[in-house]
């Protein structure tokens, strides 16, 4: 008997103000004792809400709506609080989504220690337990005397798993554990749970949308759409021989940096509507093997391959995979980076020996940070120049001091001949005309009140001195440029009437309009689904080379910056550690923080059949 | 260190201002103390006596001499802590007559102000725990309506019914003609029955902002991530009320209470002259009306070092119950 | 709007509050008789000419509560707006633009917030030159922008670090147009939420002020109502009316605010909605 | 309950003794927040026991200003400049010591000492007062001191023996057992009640039929109070109640009384240095213009009388008026002989009807009115209708009184309300509005001349009162200036302030009333000595 089984789960969120929605539709699966389980899923297609259904933790306007939990043989569907309170966290325990904030922020990392035991009659030592536990997770013993906001995001991240381990539960439900958190941290901590794991033995169920982790981590995957599974399969199996052409999407936008050639593919289209039904497969308006079938009948989830997958074209070959065989023939929606060369172009943006130092005084003690420390480099016409480093590294300082926000505090930045680190107001409002950024974050980056036009046509008038109705029609070009067409359908909409990645390529837009030399796009794609983020990087490339723009790439991701750069720069503790033509740097990386960049890439599949990763051996021992 | 030096400075820079604002408003304006002890002598259906009125003047002794001058012997009188001799009750100083009327404002207006946010605290909290339940919205909706009442108007209505229809309470002052201030019982009985009701007047308004504060922080913390982590782990309903609810929503509200604390004397003003209560309140309103300049400046400034200190203890006091602040505010 | 008009407190409130300012714009209208006209018997009880009795002046209670109506609304709304516009003012300004304008500013907003408010009121209605809605007006303005503008200032210190501002810079926009067009739409709901706070408390203000015999008793107003009947003896000759009436419509158009509020509230924080 | 003596208050109290046993009384002063306070010069914050503690040489009651001899049984003027009064023998001090002619000569100049003290400006008319033998005080005048009799004989005496150990009589609050001669001692004080007793040493003491009288704190005169008026709880009390008729009188028709004695003359000032005001015969036209009965019963709820053109108060100073002033001076509202003076005189009406200034534009002047005096502002909407009336275009203004007295005093206004006369010393009653030395130029403060009346006519009539002892001389004067008050009409009196005074006659009679004016209510030491038990 299985450990966690759920049939037939729905849960719907029926707002007051809204219409309701079904966010997990008759979802079905099992989770064995000792057992890890990957959750893969698109932002939005439901994983959050079945974790919360199977913890028992839905608040209103969430209700189970059918189907039933079995914990241990036991039917929890629709026990009482009260009755339930004795199985919290000795058997089902969880670590949330967001670490930062499911610590108590008032009381010390003690006390909630204590009071998880105390819950549970457990009379334990608390601070020998708890000590022990955190000992656990490579914390030292006096965290215990200490608050939340006292911790790093590693730190309480490692904290709350601890946490979640401290009444040695079953079940442990993993609700993306370390978004938020420095891809070598992430790494660390990913690590030891999997090492807990195996020596506890406690059954996982870890949700997540970072495939590369799911895939390394997890015994089998289970991949969500628009609140249904849609295929469920050991994971090995899953990264050779997916079937559902939902996943075949996913896994496609994944691939290795350090290969020789990396192909990535993107899904267009997004999810479903979930509050309105629909006949037939939910994927079938994005499905590219879809057949006229697709659109009329819902499929089941039914065995296939070594495990299920909901699927008409599955269902009915009998391979299974002679669907996705059809997909080989729809390459036009990959994008992919070779080995490349760079050119000799003389830079149009030069960075000579700059330095950042930040003063900041809390009472009467100052600390002096050094962010950047003498970086030197150029950005060349039609090229990209990634700039790759972790957290905390001095990327975005830099992005700064190049658009002119911030004053280095030594060395010189020149555009062509004008001294961009002495610019002033009017000077520096005309050198923005040629240097432009594309934000991180394209939720934050347009103004919600501000229509698409409005937003595209602000620079367009400040800086091309357009009128207001040429500002309309050049803005509508943008949009095509940035392939939102037809124009008119965007130029009125409102920034919360686009997905995310309609937003970023508004965003781009706006940063194209005063016909920039220079483009520094600062992390464009870490907030946004894996799907969107080939198809942007895609924009970008092309982009680029088109124009003979001049960019600036900085991100954490190596991938990214593997398919878009020419050349990668690594920064770490503000200094350039490394610096080079990109398949140099990734390939052959000599400084030891790029190595460990490196090895925090997971490789699916590592210790099974190598389908994506193919990168050298060398590297591999490097984390083992 | 240096936050601490920020603070007194800007402490003695409110300060400055508030007895500047103070010296100046009075004697922008036209009026004459003088005139106004007369009129409330004798109002306005008699002619005034111009012979009586330069003696009263005189005796006041009100300031000549220019503006710069008198604002410079203010402040030194000020410094000194000298607030002069009353004007409505010369020959009485102003520091006699806040001693006066000092302990019953803090003790009317202080216990019901520190019963008010007990309740308010602790109804906000029963409704926030038993969200969208009857006591939820009976609470919500019944303190809203409640709230809305204007209190003077409330006041009236419970001396129309408990004090002059049912004769249940005295209807006003600080105690009875038959008793005078002693430490005795009967005097703390009777002192105790005259404020019943302006207690129940600031006891049925008072609660209200508390109510809705609490009920808001409260409901919002319960849906964090932290409280739904407690509610994972099987804590008990009511430790999670308290410990994860409770305990993080009553913060902004204890700022908030310290700073009403301090305000005190602002809120006594119209209870204090509808149940004439012999407190700080009142003896404000009639140092207006009557333009008893230095009892004003006093009471004014006093005030705006209540507040002043009440503000500075609302930061030490937050500081001290959430760590969060604690270290960033550490010199 | 339409987010106000689904909740049903709202609704309650916006009905309420359209009805009062219909019967201030068409007082002359509604009420049988001027407010002031002493033509009647004084000191009358209710009856089916003076629904609400006379007054001891013998002028026409329900006549003079309607005629109330106006003076409540238009302090409320008048000190609504320009304490709403001052707090605008100087909050974004502060917030903006930092530095020394920032602090000097702050100081400012931080004395505003210190200083007892009441006592201080008290003392400008007391010693003010001229008497009458406009001084009442003047009064709680200058004593109530203070909250609105430290609110404004702490919501634009979280905004102006928005990347759409940073965006709008590099659009080239200039510091005013990035306030006005960039900044200020976003904050509606706490304008709107700040600016019904206000005119709360200028209609309570004001009423306190009257009924202490600090307004003007030439306006007529549901505070100098209170504030003659208590005066005149109400409760001696009986005229509970008299006294009742005004404190109750008082209370029903605070409410209508407070309602209104909730609903403003529920927009911006979604905890609050009714779930 | 401690706080309610209403129920003791209905009690009957014994008449077996002839005596009453206690009056409550109202309000005792101090303010809301009263302390211990019984120096009787600290006119405006002493307490009202001081007023039965400490009496004059005579009592010169307000009614109709008979000088009654009280601690001084005779005075002789022995010149002009010379007044000798007869001290009355077997008075003592409250504390047993007799009271003594030195009393008189110590207080006097314990006022010349300390002159803040001296509030009626006694030493303004003096030079100095001896004790010239044991019962005789001779008090010599700089000029001729008639017109200062009223206040030297107003002048409470205190003990030398006490108040010689004073250091500073004026800060001095005389808090413990304050030593007096009057008819009654304080009891006990405190902020709610103040009690005095009975002195049995009292030199009059078979007159006072009074054990206590207990002063109750007046809470702000609102409700509350009127409610404890209208429920007997206090035996007398000087307050303005809304409605007294139906608020006081009928709860207890037999009783309950009230008697508003006239105080006050409120009349229409018109400033004098501005056209048209400036013309005799426009203020003239003025005097039927105003409807006085309307003004009475509606603005003053019918508590107050018609004033007299004379500026004197009639009937109580009826005495004083020239023989043959029909209806004692009072001018009724005759709206067409107003429309027929004003035309008379040159003030022609255009076809609109707008009345026409000499200067051929249309007349419009505005009326100030402190608009926190309800009554004056429903008196003065009267009066503007009235003006109205007759074509003049008025507009009313409604400052504080503060700033009301500001322009009144500085003479920045058109017509507003303002008040004079009505006491007892008639220089007073027509220096202080009519005598030029009083006056200023616009713009600066009046002492009291606020019209800006300068008439050298006026200023000799004034002298001669100032002057002469003589009383036939006196009137004559006051005769004449009567005369300038009817014809040249320097200010419009309209009505006379009313003394608020209601009483019950549950427990004690006597109180005065229109029946038996032999003082108004605010002569307490008098009415005390009226009082007697009721159904005695
Ligand atoms: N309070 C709510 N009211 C209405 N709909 C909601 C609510 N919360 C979530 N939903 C809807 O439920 C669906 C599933 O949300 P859920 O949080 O489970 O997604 P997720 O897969 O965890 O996404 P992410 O990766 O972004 O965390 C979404 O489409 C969302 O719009
Ligand atoms: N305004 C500032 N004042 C003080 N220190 C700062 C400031 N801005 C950045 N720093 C410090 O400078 C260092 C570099 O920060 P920066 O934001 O450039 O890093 P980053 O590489 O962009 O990181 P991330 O990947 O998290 O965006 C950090 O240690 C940061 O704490
Ligand atoms: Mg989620
Ligand atoms: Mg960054």
């Amino acid at each position: 008997m299985a450990l966690l089984e759920v049939r037939d789960l729905s849960v719907t969120y029926s707002p007051r103000d809204s219409a309701a929605v079904r966010a997990v539709d008759g979802v079905s699966f099992e989770v064995h004792d000792g057992e890890f389980v990957g959750l893969l899923g698109e932002s939005g297609c439901g994983k959050s809400t079945l974790g919360n259904a199977v913890l028992r933790l839905l608040d209103k306007p969430a209700a189970i709506t059918g189907g039933t939990i079995t914990f241990d043989g036991r039917d929890i569907t629709s026990t009482s609080e009260d009755d339930l309170r004795s199985m919290r966290w000795v058997d089902l325990s969880t670590v949330f989504q967001s670490s930062m904030n499911s610590l108590n922020p008032v009381i010390t990392i003690r006390r909630q220690f204590a009071d998880t035991f105390d819950a549970h009659g457990n009379g334990v030592d608390v601070d020998a337990r708890a000590g022990e536990l955190l000992e656990m997770v490579s914390l030292d013993r006096s965290v215990l005397g200490r608050f939340p906001h006292e911790l790093s995001g590693g730190m309480k991240q490692r904290v709350a798993l601890a946490l979640a381990l401290a009444l040695e539960p079953r079940f442990v439900l993993l609700d993306e554990p370390t978004t938020g958190l420095d891809v070598v941290v992430q790494r660390d901590i990913l690590d030891r749970l999997r090492v807990l794991q195996a020596r506890l033995g406690f059954a996982v169920l870890f949700i997540s949308h970072d495939l590369g982790t799911v895939m390394e981590l997890a015994d089998r995957v289970m991949v969500m759409y628009a609140g249904e599974i849609v295929e469920d399969q050991p994971a090995a199996e899953m990264v050779s021989r997916h079937l559902h052409p939902y996943s075949a999407g996913l896994l496609g936008s994944y691939a290795d940096p350090r290969d020789e050639i990396v192909e990535v593919e993107f899904i267009p289209g997004r999810p479903p509507d979930l509050s309105q039904s629909h006949a037939g497969c939910l994927f079938q308006p994005r499905c590219p093997v879809a057949v006229d079938k697709c659109r009329t009948v819902h499929p089941d989830l039914l065995p296939a391959g070594r495990g299920q997958v909901r699927c008409i074209l599955v269902e009915e070959s009998s391979g299974g995979r002679a669907a996705l065989d059809n997909l080989a023939a729809l390459r036009d929606q990959v994008f992919a980076a070779g080995p490349s060369e760079l050119a000799d172009v003389e830079p149009v943006l030069v960075v000579d020996g700059v330095s950042k130092v930040y003063r900041t005084r809390r009472g009467l003690n100052t600390t002096v940070t050094t962010a950047v420390d003498d970086v030197s480099f150029g950005l060349r016409p039609g090229q990209v120049t990634a700039l790759v480093g972790q957290s905390g590294s001095g990327k975005t300082t830099i992005a700064r001091m190049l658009t002119g926000v911030e004053r280095p505090s030594g060395g010189s930045i020149w555009f062509g001949d004008t001294p961009v680190d002495r610019l002033r107001r009017r000077a520096l409002r005309k050198y923005r005309r040629h240097v432009q950024l594309v934000f991180q974050d394209p939720f934050s980056a347009l103004n919600p009140t501000r229509t698409v036009a409005y937003a595209l046509s602000r620079p367009l008038r400040n800086h091309l001195g357009l009128s207001g109705a040429e500002a309309r029609v050049r803005a509508g070009e943008l949009l095509e440029t940035v392939g939102l067409s037809p124009a008119a359908q965007y130029l009125d909409k409102l920034p919360h009437q686009l997905s995310g990645g309609q937003r970023q390529r508004v965003v781009i837009a706006r940063a194209l309009a005063p016909e920039p030399e220079v483009v520094i796009a600062d992390e464009p794609i870490s907030m946004l689904d894996v799907s969107i983020r080939a198809e942007i990087i895609a924009l970008l490339d092309q982009l680029v080379r088109d124009r003979g723009i001049a960019m600036l790439y900085i991100t954490h991701d190596l991938l990214s910056a593997r398919l878009l750069a020419d050349e990668v720069m690594v920064l770490n503790e503000g200094v350039m550690v490394e610096r080079g033509p990109t398949l140099q740097v990734i390939g052959e990386a000599k400084d030891p923080y790029t190595r460990k960049l490196l090895a925090a890439i997971p490789r699916p599949g590592a210790s099974g059949t190598p389908v994506v990763a193919r990168g050298d051996t060398e590297m591999r021992a490097e984390s083992a | 260190m240096l936050y601490f030096l920020r603070r007194t400075g800007f402490f003695v820079a409110t300060l400055w201002a508030a007895v500047t604002l103070n010296f100046l408003i009075p004697r922008l304006q036209p009026g004459d103390p003088a005139q106004a002890l007369l009129s409330r002598l004798q109002g306005n259906t008699q002619a005034v006596n111009p012979v009586q009125l330069a003696a009263i003047r005189k005796m006041l002794g009100t300031q000549d001499g220019n503006l710069l001058s008198q604002y410079w012997d203010y402040l030194g009188a000020v410094v000194h802590g000298q607030f002069g001799v009353s004007y409505s009750y010369y020959p009485y100083s102003v520091t006699a007559m806040i001693a006066t009327a000092l302990p019953w404002t803090l003790i009317l207006v202080g216990v019901t102000q520190i019963a008010s946010f007990a309740i308010g605290t602790l109804l906000g909290a029963w409704a926030a725990y038993r969200r969208n339940s009857r006591v939820d919205s009976v609470i919500t909706l019944g303190s809203t309506f409640v709230g809305t009442l204007p209190f003077f108007w409330i006041a009236l209505v419970l001396i129309f019914v408990f004090a002059i229809t049912l004769n249940w309470f005295p209807d006003g002052g600080g105690y009875g003609g038959g008793s005078s201030p002693s430490w005795t019982w009967l005097f703390f009985s009777d002192a105790f029955q005259h404020s019943v009701l302006p207690a129940l007047a600031l006891l049925i308004t008072g609660p209200v902002g508390w109510i809705i504060g609490m009920r808001n922080n409260m409901v919002q913390t319960l849906g964090e991530d932290y409280a739904r982590l407690a509610r994972a782990k099987g804590l008990p309903r009511r430790r999670i009320a308290l410990t994860y609810g409770a305990r993080i929503a009553i913060l902004p509200n204890v700022t908030g209470f310290a700073i009403a604390l301090g305000g005190l004397l602002g809120g006594t003003v119209l209870v204090e002259t509808i149940f004439n209560y012999p407190g700080l309140g009142r003896l404000l309103l009639e140092a207006v009306s009557n333009k008893d300049y230095p009892l004003m400046q006093a009471l004014f400034l006093f005030t705006t070092i209540g507040v002043l200190i009440a503000n500075f203890l609302a930061d030490v006091t937050y500081g001290f119950l959430d760590p969060r602040v604690r270290r960033a505010e550490a010199p | 709007m339409t987010i106000l008009w689904r909740n049903s407190k709202c609704r309650a409130g916006m009905i309420m509050l359209a009805a009062f300012i219909l019967i201030a714009v068409f007082a002359p209208v509604i009420a049988p008789y001027g407010p002031r006209v002493s033509d009647f018997a004084a000191s009358a009880g209710p009856s089916g000419a003076h629904w609400l009795g006379t007054t001891a002046r013998g002028e026409d209670v329900f006549s003079q509560l309607v005629y109330g109506a106006r003076t409540s609304l238009i302090v409320g709304l008048v000190a609504g707006v320009l304490s709403t516009l001052i707090a605008m003012a100087v909050g974004l300004t502060a917030g903006y633009l930092r530095g020394v304008v920032d602090e000097v500013l702050s100081f400012f907003i931080n004395l505003g917030l210190v200083v007892p408010v009441l006592p201080l009121m008290v003392v400008l209605a007391g010693y003010a030159p001229v008497k009458g809605l406009g001084l009442i007006i003047v009064v709680i303005t200058v004593t109530g922008w203070a909250y609105g503008a430290r609110i404004k200032r702490a919501q634009i210190i979280t905004l102006r670090t928005r990347d759409y501002i940073t965006a709008a810079k590099f659009a080239g926009d200039s510091t005013a147009r990035i306030i006005a067009f960039e900044i200020v739409p976003n904050m509606i709901s706490l304008i709107v939420v700040g600016f019904m706070g206000a005119a709360l408390g200028a209609i309570g203000a004001e009423a306190g002020l009257a009924f202490l015999g600090l307004g003007d008793p030439q306006t007529v107003s549901w505070g100098t109502m209170l504030n003659q009947a208590s005066l005149g003896g109400a409760l001696t000759t009986g005229q509970w009316a008299w006294l009742v009436a005004p404190g109750l419509v008082l209370a029903l158009l605070i409410t209508s605010f407070t309602l209104m509020n909730f609903g403003i509230d529920a927009l911006s924080n979604p905890h609050l909605r009714e779930d | 309950l401690t706080g309610c003596t209403g129920t003791e208050g209905q009690q009957k109290s014994s008449t077996d003794t002839g005596m009453i046993d206690f009056l409550n009384y109202g309000d005792f002063g101090g303010g809301t927040t009263p302390k211990a306070n019984y120096n009787p010069y600290l006119d405006a914050t002493k307490l009202s026991a001081a007023d039965y503690i400490y009496e004059s040489l005579m009592y010169v009651e307000t009614y109709s200003c008979k000088a009654i001899p009280w601690l001084a049984t005779s005075y002789q003027w022995s010149d002009p400049k010379t007044l000798v009064y007869t001290i009355r023998s077997g008075v003592k001090w409250n504390d047993g010591q007799p009271f003594t002619a030195k009393d008189v000569e110590f207080t006097f100049n314990m006022l010349k000492k300390f002159d803040v003290l001296d509030t009626q400006g006694v030493w303004t008319f003096l030079s100095s007062v001896k004790a010239t033998g044991d019962d005789k005080v001779t008090f010599t005048f700089k000029q001729p001191g008639a017109s200062a009799f009223t206040q030297v004989s107003g002048v409470k005496i205190v003990p030398e023996h006490v108040w010689s150990k004073v250091a500073d009589p004026t800060t001095f609050v005389n808090a413990t057992a304050p030593v007096g001669t009057g008819p009654m001692k304080l009891k006990s004080f405190n902020p709610r009640q103040l009690v005095v007793e009975r002195n049995p040493d009292y030199w009059q003491a078979d007159k006072i039929k009074v054990n206590e009288l207990r002063f109750n704190k007046a809470d702000a005169g609102g409700q509350v109070e009127q409610l404890k008026l209208s429920r007997g709880e206090y035996d007398t009390n000087a307050m303005f109640v809304q409605d007294i008729k139906k608020a006081y009188v009928d709860r207890d028709p037999k009783h309950h009384h009230y008697w508003y004695a006239p105080g006050g003359v409120i009349s229409v000032y018109m400033n004098l240095t501005k056209a048209p005001f400036n013309d005799v015969a426009f203020r003239k036209a003025l005097t039927t213009a105003f409807d006085d009965k309307q003004v009475i019963d509606k603005a003053q709820l019918g508590y107050v009388t018609q004033a007299s053109q004379s500026g004197l108060v009639v009937p109580g100073q009826k005495d004083w008026l020239p023989q043959g002033l029909a209806d004692d001076g009072r001018i009724g509202y005759d709206a067409a002989a107003a429309d027929k003076a004003l035309t008379d005189a040159g003030y022609t009406k255009d076809s609109k009807g707008r009345r026409l200034g000499k200067d051929g534009k249309p007349i419009a002047f505005s009326f100030k009115v402190p608009g926190s005096y309800v009554d004056w502002v429903a008196a003065a909407d009267i009066l503007i209708k009235n003006l109205e009336a007759l074509g003049i275009d008025v507009r009313k203004d409604t400052p504080t009184p503060d700033a009301n007295n500001q322009d009144r005093a500085t003479g920045n206004y058109d017509m507003t309300f303002g008040v004079f006369g009505g006491g007892c010393n008639m220089y007073a009653n027509f220096a202080d509005p009519l005598n030029s030395a009083r006056t200023a130029p616009i713009g600066k403060k009046a002492a009291s001349n606020e019209i800006r009346w300068q008439d050298p006519k006026t200023d000799e009539l004034l002298q001669t009162l100032q002057v002469s002892p003589d009383e036939k001389a006196q009137k004559e004067a006051v005769a004449g200036l009567v005369d300038i008050m009817m014809n040249q009409v320097p200010t419009i009196p309209i009505w006379y302030g009313a003394k608020w005074f209601q009483y019950d006659t549950t427990k004690a009679e006597g109180w005065p009333n229109a029946d038996d004016p032999y003082a108004d209510g605010g002569n307490g030491q008098v009415v005390l000595t009226h009082l007697v038990p009721a159904g005695s």
